[in-house]
């Protein structure tokens, strides 16, 4: 097996207008940034983003939302938490104009949909948004005693994700706390694309080193990772 | 309009200290964005293990400039450093972490908080975002998980409303949550029959406090000064 | 009450052979235990991967005696090797790999098998212990979540009994997931109109097959040799 | 933080009669042989067991069915493959005389269950076992299509683990296919004792190499592995 594609623009190419699309990435730690341009180059549109959030440390989101290529979002932390940035950012003017449609679930609920898609769980009850908006059109049911809700799994067509390093068969290794949504949106991605910034042969990463199995990644692509000094408001 | 009278009170650093004096040893904590976040200056040293949700433990101080690494930062995207025995793992096992009741106290920031214990603090319907919108990022999961909940806050809003009250007229984070709410005027104790004023400022009166609490605030027999 | 006639078919080496021969290049497989671990003799070489359910992919050859290493076995409990990209993870995420779709092929052993494709593989009555009780090990998960089934086993018992019936009479593994059945006597394909007979060991007819296979089967018009 | 215990004798002490307790290891790898062999001295009875298997792989559990320590089992392969070889086996005899109550979950079921309880997921849904007695008493329900069933987290008291790697504070490093259901079940467990080959200090293990977080693990005790050759029928 040879996962690897000769880089971004080629591993986007098929994605098509309506597909839903996972981006990892807390903040600027993990986020595939290059495969986020490349989408946006691309140009397919009606799309659905699955993403933590749409700004904050990864602006390049903004460039789909300028192009008009996103009609739905999925996020736990979509905005700028100053409300004056917010107020000026095009994820937001175009939540509050109604060009995008959203959904917002707390981050462990978001991250534990995915997680079930990828391990072939249907559906399963949390305690957490019990007593909250999130709770509304959602089964509430108790286990022990405790309010729980019904979340389903949420299935990607596409999944964008970033490492350290990955081998040719997809192994990926992540680098401190930029493995967040890597591991889980890998596994549940239709077709993983994981852009890696060391590109090495199989054998190379240690197997207890490997987070991300390459049975979950079905592109690699090598890119050079955009310095930057964390920051955000 | 201005319900409250302005009090003079604690600073956001001195909120800070006297929540980290509250933090046992031997115990694991998540601190959110704000006031809460200025609770870890005030521990170094202290044998208390820090989370950071995007996946860490043992989160170590903020990072100078020279130490900053582009994958090695906190739930805030601050950079950070790490610890001897810090280790990493990815936002979901984190957020298994935080509901599977291992995080020993979560202190967060709120809008509001009621005399029943209800935490209100990720959406300012003020923001003008549809009602179901809006950063609730782990405040959610964090609330319902940790088997202690402190709020960290100023004790009243910039413009001198209410923010410990009846009922919570923001949305809702969780409901009955909140153990303890610490601001730059009280140490209050969410209990079964109300609202305990524990600790006042220096300075203040019980009635003081009173006067910016809307629920009627039940006052501790051993009433003292905010523990610093 | 042997209701069959004896007959003489391919070795369990050979119908490990026929069922590589049938594994495409470029895919994930699992191997159960018993004839389908034999399966891996053929493969070396191919690209291939092989899941051990225990927690590994790419799964190398059986261990010699000195590369013998207490931490690494495959789910028969045999040692087995390291090849190039191996790599290691909790059985929890083996079988949320499993459950998720993502082995493209399982290779089951089955103590019966029916003519929709029903599998009964994890308890045998005879045994005699309560029905609800026996090792089901990864055989549900399998049966479940790989995208293809195929059965490795005799086509009859020790006992010349039907093991292909009309409808299983031994606990089952899973409804309707077999796609194929490779026996010591034949190639089988579990369609929707029944069980297709596509090939027939060598010196067999198809009358041979009916004569040992409990359900009506359907004769390709292609039958041929099993392809070695 | 020190979590260290001087001995499996002293880290195994309190547990009471009527505990549950899960024990990993797949076969013979990664189990956590001498916490089992202090357990049958402790003498603990009424227990709940919940592990791979009664025996094969860890024969050390045949001294606690022989102290009739044990009430119950929850097991997903619990005998021996051979019928004759099960047939002689004290779990097997237990069982089959009534004297030890047996539940039998499918592999994938068993773990999720586990990691469920160490996650804070009350229940959950997967296809796996309908139309199978493993379905009977269980709620069955269709999402898109795909009939699955309603499992419930399992919270075992105690958690017995096995790494080949553990520090002061509880991180574990697992080594190759030893760490099969050992980060689950230390995350399940109200207690985890871990029993550790080599015990180091805190930033001794590489942080992308922790397996098992420290915060799931409170009680940390260097055991000397017996060595064996890997064999089962």
């Amino acid at each position: 097996m040879d996962k690897v594609y000769p880089g971004v623009d080629k591993a986007v190419a098929d994605i098509p207008d309506g597909a839903s699309i996972a981006i990892s990435g807390f903040f600027t730690a993990g986020t595939p940034i290059p495969l986020i341009k490349a989408l946006a180059k691309q140009g397919a549109k009606n799309l659905t983003i699955i993403c933590m959030q749409m700004g904050p440390g990864n602006e390049d989101i903004n460039q789909l939302i300028i192009n008009k290529q996103i009609k739905k979002a999925i996020c736990n932390y979509p905005f700028y938490r100053s409300a004056s940035r917010g107020a000026s950012s095009p994820a937001e003017q175009a939540v509050r104009a109604g060009e995008i449609e959203m959904e917002v679930y707390p981050m462990g609920t978001f991250s534990e949909k995915l997680r079930a898609a990828g391990a072939g769980i249907a559906a399963f009850y949390t305690p957490t948004g019990v007593g909250t908006v999130v709770e509304q059109g959602k089964e509430k049911r108790k286990f022990g005693g405790l309010d729980c809700l019904l979340e389903h799994a949420l299935k990607p067509d596409y999944a964008f994700v970033y490492a350290y390093k990955g081998d040719r068969i997809g192994n990926l290794s992540c680098h401190k706390t930029a493995r967040n949504y890597n591991p889980e949106m890998a596994a549940a991605g239709k077709i993983t694309i994981a852009a890696v910034e060391n590109l090495v042969e199989p054998g190379d990463i240690e197997g207890d080193m490997v987070h991300i199995p390459g049975v979950y990644v079905q592109r690699v692509v090598k890119v050079e990772r955009p310095r930057y000094i964390p920051t955000i408001d | 309009m201005n319900v409250t009278r302005k009090l003079r009170g604690l600073s956001r650093e001195l909120i800070a200290l006297r929540i980290a004096n509250e933090l046992e040893d031997g115990t694991y904590v998540n601190l959110g964005i704000g006031i809460p976040t200025l609770v870890s200056d005030w521990i170094e040293g202290r044998d208390i293990i820090l989370q950071a949700e995007l996946g860490m433990l043992n989160t170590g101080p903020l990072a100078s400039r020279d130490e900053v690494e582009q994958d090695l930062i906190n739930a805030s995207c601050q950079p950070v450093t790490e610890l001897a025995g810090s280790c990493f793992f990815s936002e979901n096992e984190s957020f298994a972490m935080i509901r599977g009741g291992y995080m020993d106290t979560a202190v967060l920031g709120a809008l509001q908080v009621s005399e029943k214990g209800d935490l209100a603090g990720w959406q300012n319907p003020e923001r003008g975002l549809p009602e179901d919108i809006g950063n609730i990022g782990g405040s959610m999961d964090l609330a319902v998980g940790a088997r202690k909940v402190i709020i960290a806050m100023m004790h009243v809003t910039n413009d001198g409303q209410y923010k410990i009250v009846k009922n919570c007229s923001y949305p809702l984070t969780a409901r009955g949550v909140v153990d303890l709410i610490v601001t730059d005027l009280a140490f209050i104790e969410v209990t079964p029959k109300g609202l305990l004023l524990r600790e006042v400022a220096p300075g203040l009166t019980a009635e003081d406090v009173q006067s910016v609490t809307e629920p009627r605030l039940i006052i501790s027999p051993d009433l003292k000064e905010m523990q610093l």
